[in-house]
């Protein structure tokens, strides 16, 4: 492997990643609001065909990004109001978004997928792409990757030196006492998720748009559920989801160099490596208590009533 | 708003049995907008839907077969679902106890003898047990999320099934095709009603779904569980051993769904091959939710679910319906199950008019 | 005449099965230290909220300063000039004291002068804080600076405090009350809840008292008894504590020996060489300034973080170190713990469930399987026996109120017939007419040979019903001293980390 | 009304490209063809295994007197259905099993690589294919090899990667082992998969393409060479009238160009005249016998001799496919 090969599997592995950075950074302000949506994976394949569909009707690649990121807030509404209004359980209701999400974006995208599309296109920014190895390295991308890779340091403004973020994981960490100094919890859970879907249909609408721009049922293969595992992975922290998503999608990619290199492994037992390597990061990460317990949001997961304590 | 939601001082044990029946009129309601929206007549297509895949022996023998894997699973799950241990891999779990069943079904390929369903069943229950005693291990010993864990395992299950039916199990006489053998009759679930395909699988089902039921209602231990889920604290304080919790949550949900992938591979598929399951092992977290956790719900919830599947089908059949339109449609019966469920804690007062 | 701070005018919230405040009129002078008082459940804390814009009343109206207003949020009430010091209290335990604070601040904060604002604040009025703590890492009495503080610093000119000493030492107690004195002067009115009637009576001006919902008298503290004030509140004559004679033969039923532990809490208190021993038929109190190591040293008495040594905790002579707590059950410990909801008792199961958490070895199930009659008897024989006010056996218990729900697991346990009785702060926040009962309960078990070890920070409740008492600070545990011929001074000087050295030849004899 | 019910039962959506779409638009020249002495009833996204022998059972019991199944999952399924309706007649597409009224027909898309592999072997410049695979299995072998022995038969220097992704249809992981091909070198891709993914990463990255199953020249305008494409109209066609003229046989059809079930699309501008002649003239060839692909010497990647020199494989041998011509880099997973 030459240093060439090198950089283009970085290259590749930054643009695998980018769909995870979407949804794990828009999942991760859900988590920390203590809502725990497990519908990722459904709000992003809704987001596929939506941005994908609006794109192919207007002409207009960012509007259809605009609508990905519509259509997920929307299936994240549905999931607001059944949790958060009504109190559901919230890992079913999620898993009931996926399942949703998958029937209806294979309703909605019937009449999309003989549909081709020029993709959301690599910028060329004079000089600086024409750079050796770092033009290839840094300044090969399209827009999106650098937005995903902008929402990092704006996040991590947002929760860590905001007031807005402070609130954010004041409410998951007790949303009793956050609604007694008077904080209006429902409604700051909604706009986390909101925030959320939004960033998964964008992370679909890379996918339909840029990655592979096509649609095709279940094209998104299980991101969402990944995109979950990170947050975790990533102990809640915005800059580990990064390095999660890389990671991820280095391993992904590295596993067909290998395959190419003839290395004499069953193929399966090469793809299985991402989820191997997420769980064994799982594993390192959790031994330390007290990191999980200073991140976590203490009240993932449970439904709040302003008048059950 | 119109109404605000008030807690109720106990949970209402007619609204547990009160809020499914609304959840489907509502469905029912909704329903009948989109197929009017479609242009189809909402008669024609309920009757598609609902009554056209059972009005026969055999579309009721096909909706236990579908039911009692859900279930089963459901059942399993249930039980770490009280307690608050969340098994979501069960899907991985039904792969690797029908790699273990078919294991023994291959290694006693063409043995007559009454042992082989014995032993694949053990075999089946023991594999999903041991793909969910890593989630249960991890989470013991590192905390690791066990949500995340038997998720991921799900993935490697089926590769590990992908390379078994792809290599050293693919059927020697297969012309190289990804399947294995086909089970000899020793091995095969025995048919229970002529003329259908239900097999003796639908028993396993009832025999968990009674032992569920006694194990949650008057074992000591499921109520140890409970309260581990309710107030881990509370069960610290009593000297309720948490890991314990933990171990068999998941093992019953492996156990479970390593049986319904046994009875998939020795019932309707007969042989190991990819996939094995249409999503049983997600779609029962979803039954057990809608069951209330509860056995007797699960059951209804299951029939219910199954249901959806056939009349899917049907609709597609009958109708000309894209397949795509029953997944919206069990997304929202779930979304309308999941919502009603309010009803049991909480009731709805109208926020105007004069109060007590 | 100047107008009121703050009053209430037929105030009334209802729940779905109860009414919480109904009719409710008060009124609080500028500088006013006002006393409000009543039994658990009799909507004091829910009046409160209605004040501090939490909940919202059904009926009504507030005047503040002779205006009428609606409070609809914590927001504009904080705008107006109130504060308020939460029951229980509504801090973020992973964030740092500042951002706590900051929190409660409407406006955008600047973190590093908030941070020294803090300390300058906490130190003027003798609440010392470190503004960068986290707060799980804070004991409980620094934990109520921090709301104290929150309030402070925005000048209120209406303070509530709910419960506010229940958590704090006696020195504690006397500092704060310094405080609010000092606010008073400076014009801020207090509203002042609390069970603790001879402080109300030191501290307050007026006293308001609620008898289910309905404001059931006014009074002048200062010119009261407790035992009048405590008639107002329950409408009967309060039995007195009898004393049955302290008796130091019974056999030793739980022997500590040179226990240490190493807090798993990094920022817990480490056991240093404690060593105790409780016979029968005898009360044994423990006294402490919270956060000393009481945690620590309940957790391995109950088994719930047992240790690897078996000898250092013997019940009955049964070595038990090493026991969990079901184990210790047998041996005959039995332990009530200071969280009633989500430890003592499971808040989503009905009381009969909760009667099965430590009963069901006890006849209540059979090879394993709930006999669910026997259960129901129990409870049911619990509830009236200690006659806990609730709806009935499958009434949940986080529906009961607190003083009700500690009735009905003190009254548990001793159904379940203990040898040894191991019970943290008895009548935490429990009102007067239960806290007589139960400590009335806890002095007629030593006639039935229990031997019990009672760890209160009230020094009142410990003189009342103890025989013996030592002293736990930093993890280190006193000599024991004979309840009778010790000061409360003695206590107070052995709790801040003084030393008796000629007090403690006429106690009994330490193992 | 006597008309003949015929229906049809695909693992997939139909979408617009991909296997399950050659399938559909043979139903609809089908369809056109007979009008309305047929009625055709067509059950999409049926997963193989247990769920299709109900939709199977279903078709046979509503009176569907010809049932197509066009996934190899559904053999089994589809033979336990055949048992109980002997009756009905069924044809099942790739598989291996017949019996009175089962009958089974495939396509020779061998051939079809083979001409493509020319295409590619005489367009790339820097010696090197790429190939997007599946699974390891000897349908996706044939194409493979055969793909490799055409290239070569132009171009004896050439080098092919092969990448397996495990799955037929996972368009990020087609995109990904496209992506990691080309940057591997290669500059000519094709793919044993179902989408689009592969012609349209080589749009973009500027390198050529050769789709499969489907024409796929408008996802890759520049790109896309050729494709091999499927074809299933004429034999549908001839099956049902057979059905409908009474003299149905189970047959074991394996038809390659010969018999219009593989053909090439049509070639981009870009492939130059004498490289088009050349592929029209090898088709010719297979046509009328006188060329195999897998023609001897054929000589697997450890230089053993598979075919001896003057024979040609057998179809036993083709069918049970399980190495790597020389010339392939990589080994092949077992
Ligand atoms: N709980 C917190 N409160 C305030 N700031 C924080 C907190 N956690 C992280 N930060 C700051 O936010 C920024 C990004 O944090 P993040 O955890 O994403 O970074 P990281 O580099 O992955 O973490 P690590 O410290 O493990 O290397 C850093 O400047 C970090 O110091
Ligand atoms: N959110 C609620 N829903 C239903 N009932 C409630 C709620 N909050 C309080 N109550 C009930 O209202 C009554 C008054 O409660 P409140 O908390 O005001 O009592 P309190 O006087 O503060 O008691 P304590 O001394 O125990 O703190 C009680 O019966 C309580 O159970
Ligand atoms: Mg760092
Ligand atoms: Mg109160």
């Amino acid at each position: 492997m030459n240093a060439d090969t090198v950089i283009l599997i970085l290259v590749a592995t930054i643009t695998a990643g980018v769909p995870l950075i979407f949804s794990a950074l828009g999942e991760l302000v859900v988590e920390k609001s203590g809502v725990l949506n497990l519908g990722v994976e459904g709000m992003m394949i809704v987001g596929a065909i939506s941005g994908f569909m609006v794109a192919a009707e207007s002409g207009q690649l960012w509007l259809g990004v605009l609508a990905g990121a519509g259509a997920g807030m929307l299936m994240a509404l549905i999931f607001a109001f059944i949790t958060l209004t009504l109190m559901a359980n919230q890992v079913a209701t999620g898993l009931a978004l996926t399942i949703f999400g998958i029937g209806l974006s294979a309703y909605m995208g019937q009449a999309y997928s003989s549909v081709a599309l020029e993709g959301i296109k690599s910028l060329h920014i004079p000089l600086l792409s024409d750079l050796p190895v770092l033009g290839q390295l840094l300044f090969s991308y399209d827009p999106l990757v650098y937005l995903a890779l902008l929402l990092f340091p704006l996040l991590v403004w947002f929760l860590y030196h905001s007031r807005g973020g402070l609130v954010l994981r004041a409410i998951g960490e007790s949303p009793t006492s956050a609604h007694a100094l008077g904080y209006p919890v429902i409604r700051i859970r909604y706009l986390a998720v909101l925030f959320g879907g939004a960033m998964a249909g964008i992370g679909g609408a890379y996918l339909s748009l840029a990655y592979t721009p096509l649609w095709s049922e279940g094209m998104t293969a299980g991101r969402g559920w990944i995109a979950l595992a990170l947050v975790v992975f990533a102990t809640w922290r915005p800059g580990r989801v990064l390095l999660g998503a890389f990671l991820f999608g280095g391993v992904t990619i590295a596993q067909f160099h290998v395959q190419g290199l003839g290395v004499d492994i069953p193929s399966q037992f090469l793809s299985m490596l991402p989820y191997l390597a997420t769980i064994a990061v799982l594993v390192l990460i959790s031994r330390n208590a007290k990191t999980i317990r200073l991140n976590a949001p203490a009240s993932l997961g449970q439904a709040f009533h302003r008048e059950v304590h | 708003m119109l109404f605000k939601l008030q807690p109720r001082p106990q949970p209402s044990q007619r609204m547990v049995w009160l809020s499914p029946l609304l959840a489907i009129a509502l469905m029912l309601l909704v329903g009948m907008v989109i197929f009017t929206l479609l242009g189809q007549s909402p008669i024609k297509a309920f009757h598609a839907f609902f009554i056209e895949p059972i009005n026969d022996m055999y579309g009721l023998g096909e909706l236990l077969i579908k039911a009692s894997p859900l279930a089963l699973i459901a059942l399993g799950l249930s039980v770490g679902f009280r307690a608050n241990v969340w098994n979501i891999g069960a899907e991985g779990q039904l792969t690797i106890g029908a790699i273990a069943a078919g294991g023994v079904a291959l290694w006693f390929y063409e043995t007559e003898s009454l042992w082989v369903l014995p032993l694949m069943l053990i075999a089946g229950a023991l594999g999903g047990m041991l793909w969910a005693a890593i989630p249960a291990l991890l989470r013991t010993r590192f905390h690791t999320s066990e949500i995340l864990v038997s998720l991921m395992l799900v993935y490697v299950a089926q590769l590990l099934l992908s390379w078994l039916v792809h290599g050293p199990w693919r059927d020697p006489d297969g012309f190289g095709f990804p399947q294995s053998r086909q089970f000899t009759e020793s091995a095969i679930l025995p048919i229970m009603l002529e003329g259908t395909r239900t097999h003796a699988g639908i028993w396993l089902t009832l025999i968990a779904l009674v032992m569920v039921f006694v194990f949650m209602r008057w074992s000591v231990v499921a109520f140890q569980m409970r309260v581990a889920g309710l107030a881990p604290r509370a069960a610290d304080y009593a000297g309720f051993n948490a890991k314990r919790t933990i171990w068999i949550g998941l093992l019953t949900g492996g156990a479970a769904a390593g049986i319904a992938g046994m009875n998939e591979i020795a019932g309707p598929i007969g042989q190991l091959s990819m996939p094995l399951s249409p999503g049983y092992g997600f779609a029962a977290i979803i039954v057990a939710f809608v069951g209330r956790l509860h056995p007797i719900g699960i059951l209804l919830a299951s029939l219910l679910m199954a249901l959806l599947y056939l009349g899917g089908e049907s609709a597609q059949m009958q109708l000309a319906l894209p397949a795509a339109v029953s997944g919206v449609f069990q997304g929202l019966l779930l979304f309308f199950l999941l919502a009603t469920d309010v009803l049991i804690h909480f009731r709805l007062t109208p926020t105007w008019g004069s109060k007590a | 005449m100047t107008a009121p701070r703050l009053e209430l005018r037929g105030i009334s919230k209802y729940y779905l099965s109860v009414i919480a405040n109904e009719n409710v009129n008060l009124t609080v002078m500028p500088g006013e230290i006002h006393a409000l008082l009543g039994e658990n459940g009799a909507g004091k804390s829910t009046l409160m909220k209605a004040v501090y814009g939490v909940v919202k009343p059904d009926k009504g109206e507030i005047l503040w300063n002779g205006e009428p207003v609606n409070i609809h949020s914590p927001a504009q009430a904080r705008k107006l000039g109130i504060g308020m010091v939460f029951q229980h209290f509504s801090l973020f335990d992973t964030l740092s004291v500042t951002q706590n604070i900051a929190l409660a601040m409407d406006a955008k904060q600047n973190m590093k002068a908030l941070a020294q604002q803090i300390e300058e604040v906490s130190e003027s009025y003798g609440l010392p804080l470190n503004p960068h703590r986290l707060v799980h890492d804070l004991s409980v009495g620094e934990r109520q600076r921090v709301e104290i503080v929150r309030c402070l610093l925005q000048n209120p000119q209406l303070l509530i405090m709910d419960e506010p000493t229940s958590v704090l030492t006696p020195q504690a107690v006397r500092k704060l009350f310094e405080t609010l004195r000092r606010l008073s002067d400076e014009g801020c009115s207090i509203l002042y809840i609390s069970h603790k009637l001879e402080e109300i009576r030191e501290l307050c001006h007026k006293a308001t008292v609620l008898r289910m919902g309905r404001v059931s008298g006014e009074a002048d503290p200062r010119r009261e008894t407790a035992k009048s004030l405590a008639e107002m509140m329950v409408g009967r004559e309060l039995p007195v504590c009898e004393h049955a004679p302290a008796r130091t033969d019974g056999a030793e039923r739980l022997v500590v020996k040179q226990l240490s532990r190493v807090s798993e809490d990094p920022f817990g208190t480490d056991l240093h060489d404690i060593n105790l021993s409780v016979r029968a038929g005898e009360i044994f109190g423990i006294a402490g300034v919270s956060g000393n190591g009481q945690q620590e040293l309940l957790y391995a008495l109950s088994g719930e973080k047992p240790s690897p040594h078996a000898n250092d905790i013997l019940i009955k002579g049964q070595p038990a170190g090493r026991l969990n707590p079901a184990q210790r059950r047998k041996l005959g410990l039995r332990f009530i713990p200071e969280e009633r909801l989500g430890r003592g008792a499971v808040p989503a199961m009905s009381l009969a469930y909760n009667a099965l958490l430590t009963g069901h070895e006890d006849g209540m199930s059979n090879t394993g399987f709930i006999s669910h009659k026997r259960m129901r008897d129990f409870s049911r024989h619990c509830i009236e026996r200690f006659s806990v006010k609730c709806s009935g056996d499958h009434a949940e218990a986080k529906s009961l109120s607190g003083g009700n729900v500690q009735k009905y697991i003190v009254g548990r346990e001793l159904l379940l017939k203990p040898d040894v009785l191991i019970i943290a702060q008895p009548t935490w926040g429990v009102d007067v007419g239960a806290a007589s009962f139960i400590r009335q309960t806890l002095v007629n078990l030593r006639k039935d040979n229990v031997a019990i070890l009672v760890v209160s920070e009230e020094l009142d409740e410990l003189f009342e019903i103890c025989d013996r008492i030592a002293v736990i600070h930093h993890g280190k545990l006193s000599p024991p001293m004979n309840a009778r011929s010790t000061t409360l001074e003695d206590i107070g000087i052995l709790m801040g980390g003084g030393s008796l050295v000629e007090q403690t030849e006429d106690t009994d004899h330490a193992i | 009304e006597d008309k003949l019910k015929v229906g049809f039962i695909y693992v997939s959506p139909i979408g617009d490209a991909g296997w399950t779409y050659q399938h559909d638009t043979g139903r609809k020249a089908l369809e056109e063809k007979f009008g309305d002495k047929i009625e055709v009833k067509v059950l999409d996204s049926i997963p193989e295994g247990a769920e299709a022998e109900r939709v199977t059972r279903e078709l046979a019991s509503s009176g569907h007197k010809l049932i197509f199944g066009t996934s190899f999952g559904y053999m089994n399924p589809m033979l336990k259905v055949a048992k109980a309706f002997p009756d009905t007649h069924f044809e099942h597409a790739t598989g291996y099993k017949t019996t009175d009224n089962l009958g089974n027909y495939n396509a020779r898309f061998y051939e079809g690589r083979y001409l493509a592999g020319m295409v590619a072997g005489s367009m790339t410049k820097d010696n090197k294919l790429g190939y997007v695979a599946a699974f390891p299995i000897p349908e996706v072998l044939q194409g493979i090899n055969a793909y490799m022995l055409g290239a070569q038969s132009v171009n004896p220097k050439i080098e092919m990667n092969v990448v397996w992704v495990n799955s037929w249809f996972d368009p990020g992981r087609e995109r990904e082992a496209a992506d990691t091909l080309i940057d591997q070198g290669a500059d000519v891709i094709t793919h044993h998969t179902d989408s689009t993914a592969a012609v349209i990463a080589a749009q973009e990255k500027k390198k050529y393409a050769i789709a499969y199953h489907s024409d796929m020249s408008k996802y890759g305008k520049d790109a896309h060479l050729t494709a091999v494409t499927h074809h299933w109209g004429d034999y549908y066609i001839k099956q049902v009238q057979s059905q409908l003229d009474g003299t149905w046989k189970p047959g074991s059809i394996w038809g390659g160009i010969k018999d219009g079930m593989v053909d090439l699309a049509p070639m981009n501008d870009v492939v130059p005249a004498d490289v088009k002649a050349k592929v029209e003239e090898a088709k010719g060839k297979i046509k009328d016998g006188s060329l195999h692909p897998f023609a001897g010497p054929v000589v697997d990647q450890d230089g053993k001799e598979i075919v001896a020199a003057g024979s040609n494989m057998s179809d036993e041998d083709m069918s049970k496919m399980a190495f790597y011509v020389k010339g392939i880099t990589g080994k092949l997973p077992k």
